[in-house]
């Protein structure tokens, strides 16, 4: 993508930024949720609530935070409690959308953060859920941010470390899971990709630029289902790209 | 009546070992014979691991990351060569050190990385290997609750989170049908830990902190600890406890020990005083990418020095200067 | 797998009745409608209960006796005349009202009394005539632990109290063995109310609340409550809130209203703002003890006036002026 | 006793106050037991932790408290939190001692305060068990504090609002209640009784000024183990007297 005048983290953190509602609660992980979250404050949705998990809730995203628990997490915050509050807030119902990450994700949104290979001896060993498992189990729409490839959407992950929609429909009830949650959205360096009502599968939503739907495909582990029809997802604006250069991460920690 | 007044269903039993199993009339007992009476408990680091911890505990570490870690307490216990510690890996950069320093040998886990940065090439040394034997998986909420059941006095929190999973199945959690909703609900074993670490922004000499911005899992882990060993960045006068009672998260009776530690989370950061030394942080995530370079990294930043103030030293003064903030966050003072 | 995990056995169920049974999912679905915006929620009393308040509604207060109690909103649902509500007998002198104006049929009781000054005869009249409908017992922990259940978001949770007691055969808890530790275990079943009322030092205008001193309750309550409306000593700006988020206790997307009512838990104490009124504290305890006399008393200090400002200005500013304190207690300012 | 230099109310108070161990955790009540704490923390015990179950732990008594939840309760104390962090405190084993009231006690120490009659339809409806049943079911030693007649030790109580021994030996254990905890003594006007470590009967240990073991046998309502020898209870000293009467309550709220 060098011929285009944004990198692919900038994209990405667009992309998962305008699926920012304004004046709603989403929880914010470690990297692009934190650049997205305050693009969105700077942008769209000066009332976004960032909520982290170890006790942040309603900061000001004037600087960027490097850790889910450092201090800019909350920054002129509405509250600052601890993780239980936090945890306890999600479980009551109160968190909208949960941003992800992870190794691996299958048709239904389960995704691996623990291990590649058996987790008794594993090939690799991931740093582990953290919060992962709670994000995805508690709060009603998640929302998975991947890089695109075989390895990573895979056909079954070696670990089941976060609940998407399990073995598919009914399962999160059955499971214990919370009514109405699961996975919303994945957005990737290719697409945006939601789940479908009924089957609960994996779902090509729309394109980044450039992209063509036999690429998504190739670089899918698992039949996908097709959007009809299938969107175009904007570029960065200008304004978007300022915002992040000049105010957001003026030290390109993040580029 | 109902029908499940009969008896309630266990719907699944994670397979994962229960590496500290709860037992609150031991937990009970222990407490009641700690002293109720405020006795200085100011002491240096090497006397506090000395006297606090042994080999075979089972140990916790608050907060997370590179934020408000007990730094100088984990480079004191590393020194003092503890081994075959049991751990609640939820610490993340204490646990890397010791995961390095080959002085686990079972794993509560949930994480252990550097965030941004990725996977932990510690962790995956010691979990690739074989070297580490248990490994039980929990989520960050999982552990916090079991920390907070034990907080509590009871043997068990039910929760909604964990279920459907492998994580669940590689956990030691059990999954009931409730008794008063039928909904599934994942109980989490309370965890007592042997000694908890907890670093402070202020702490008078009895034992009594105060902690600015985000408590993290603090005010839990401290309750759920039979020994507490406490490092401030600043020790108070009981007076300034007294003046804002509101303000105490960890009360005297739960500490054993008092550790003054200014910049006490280096190469972390301490919320409102200091940022993280990600010069240094960098280079520690770049040593650790090989066995050879993460033991350079213990002789050198662990070993080579007697205790914290030497370390500060060596650090230099000029170095932890330009970490520190003018202007505190988060909680004005 | 061990013998139990066939099953737990239930080794005792309250007859007491389950007057506002707990529904996780309902209460998730009614949060997760709640507002999330900082919109202004400053309103005036009677607006607050005609929105929020409705009749056969399940209500609490906090805090207990004649401290910190939200005074005048309790006044201002009398004088609504909201009937038929259901209620957590914690508040105390809250409750003694409610009882004497008859707007109480079912009560999930610990303690309705007058703490040093003995029984309350507005109870004595409600529940020896048999006028209050359902009445199941509980004690202060218990409750407090219902509604921090309903806090967490869990159904129920496990205690060691009430125990082999008639409070617990007269409660609706259930008795397990514990599937961890095999010790019995009283599960307390969450309530979620209808409608929390709180009285706090002070609170923005979007409803984020700091109280100084103890908490009594008002974390658990807040989070346990469906709605929920706050009185305040105090309004202030959002930056004061901004400035130290870790005094912050209840959030604003909790709050539905926030109502200015200084001197709000008068005749009772706030905190470091002002003594309680132990001249008309006595008057009201002398004139409860008939029917008439607490009638007389809704009539004289209730519905004479039309809302608590009227009400300090029938107390009169120089006797308030009286009962108010030089040097603030418990926390600083 | 009016020859008496000190009236009925001050020799409960300075025989409580007697009972509290200096560098204990106590829970207070309101009443006697806020009297009791404040001459204990003014003479033998200057680091008696006083716990008030709404938060306060540790004050410095220097004005009275008027209620369990009032101001004076949390008086340049350690710490002032919230009930469950107290209750759960006392859960975990740190609190020694609660004092204890009510309207009937019986043998096994079990503690009404719930009503008189049928709770159904009461007699007399009694305010309820507040804190009472969670520290009688939780602290390690419980000390009782009431008016010595038959209406009062009574065969059986109308109802266990608080625990004592149950049924008898093994009975709390076997309800789950923590173990090694339990009734420790029960203060009269008349006298101080305990209980036997084997049958877990009540037991006079000591008279009070004046009384005698008849006069005790006569005002209970059911069958009295007798210590041997039994003792008998110092009236309050002068110095007591005057710390009551000249610092702890000089306005004569409790007298």
């Amino acid at each position: 993508m060098n011929d285009r005048p944004y990198s692919a983290s900038e994209l990405l953190i667009c992309l998962a930024s305008r699926l920012m509602d304004d004046r709603t609660t989403a929880f914010i992980g470690t990297g692009i949720p934190m650049l997205a979250a305050s693009l969105a404050q700077n942008r769209h949705a000066p009332d976004l609530v960032p909520v982290f998990e170890f006790g942040g809730t309603g900061a000001i995203l004037e600087k960027l935070p490097l850790a889910v628990g450092d201090m800019r997490t909350y920054h002129r915050a509405i509250a600052a409690s601890g993780i239980c509050d936090i945890m306890e807030t999600a479980q009551r119902g109160f968190i909208e959308y949960g941003f992800l990450g992870g190794a691996q994700i299958d048709r239904y949104g389960n995704l691996n953060s623990t291990s590649i290979g058996d987790v008794r001896r594993p090939k690799v060993r991931l740093p582990g859920s953290g919060g992962a498992n709670d994000v995805g189990s508690l709060c009603w729409r998640t929302i998975a941010i991947l890089h695109h490839d075989r390895r990573r959407f895979v056909d079954t992950v070696d670990f089941v470390t976060t609940p998407g929609f399990l073995t598919g429909p009914g399962a999160r009830e059955a499971a214990g899971l919370p009514r109405d949650t699961g996975p919303y959205r994945v957005v990737t360096n290719l697409a945006i990709l939601g789940f479908d009502e009924v089957t609960r599968r994996m779902k090509l939503l729309s394109l980044n630029p450039g992209v063509t739907v036999q690429q998504v495909i190739d670089n899918t582990g698992f039949e996908l289902l097709l959007a009809d029809p299938i969107g175009h997802n904007d570029p960065p604006t200008a304004e978007e790209l300022a915002l992040l250069r000049e105010r957001i991460d003026p030290d390109g920690l993040y580029r | 009546m109902t029908a499940q007044d009969d008896g309630i269903p266990i719907l699944q039993v994670g397979e994962g070992a229960l590496i500290q199993p709860p037992d609150l009339e031991a937990f009970r007992a222990f407490n009641r014979a700690k002293t109720k009476a405020l006795v200085d408990k100011l002491t240096d680091e090497r006397d506090a691991i000395d006297r606090f911890v042994a080999d075979g505990d089972y140990v916790g570490f608050e907060l997370y990351g590179t934020v408000r870690c007990p730094m100088g307490l984990t480079r004191a216990l590393i020194r003092a060569g503890r081994r075959r510690l049991r751990i609640a890996g939820q610490g993340v950069h204490e646990a890397d050190l010791l995961l390095a320093a080959g002085m686990v040998t079972d794993i509560d886990f949930t994480y252990i990385g550097q965030e941004v940065y990725g996977v932990s090439d510690c962790v995956r040394r010691a979990l690739e290997s074989g070297a580490v034997g248990e490994v039980v998986e929990w989520s960050n909420a999982a552990l916090s609750w079991r920390f907070k059941a034990a907080a509590m006095g009871v043997p068990f929190l039910p929760t909604r989170t964990l279920l459907g999973t492998d994580t669940l199945r590689r956990s030691a959690a059990k999954v009931i049908a409730c008794p008063f909703t039928g909904i599934p609900l994942a109980l989490l074993p309370a965890l007592v830990l042997d000694v908890g670490f907890i670093h402070v922004h202020r702490a008078d000499r009895f034992g009594n902190c105060q902690i600015d911005g985000i408590s993290g899992f603090a005010v839990e882990m401290a309750r759920a600890s039979r020994r507490l060993l406490i490092s401030a960045e600043e020790i108070v006068e009981t007076d300034a406890i007294r003046r804002q009672p509101d303000r105490t998260l960890i009360p005297y009776y739960l500490v054993d020990a008092v550790v003054h530690h200014p910049f006490g989370s280096w190469p972390g950061e301490m919320g409102g005083r200091y940022e993280r030394d990600t010069e240094h942080y960098r280079m520690f995530l770049e040593w650790q990418r090989t066995a050879e370079g993460a033991e350079r990294y213990l002789a050198d930043w662990v070993h080579a020095v007697p205790d914290h103030a030497a370390l500060l030293e060596k650090v230099g003064p000029e170095h932890l200067a330009a970490l520190r903030l003018d202007r505190p966050e988060g909680a004005a003072r």
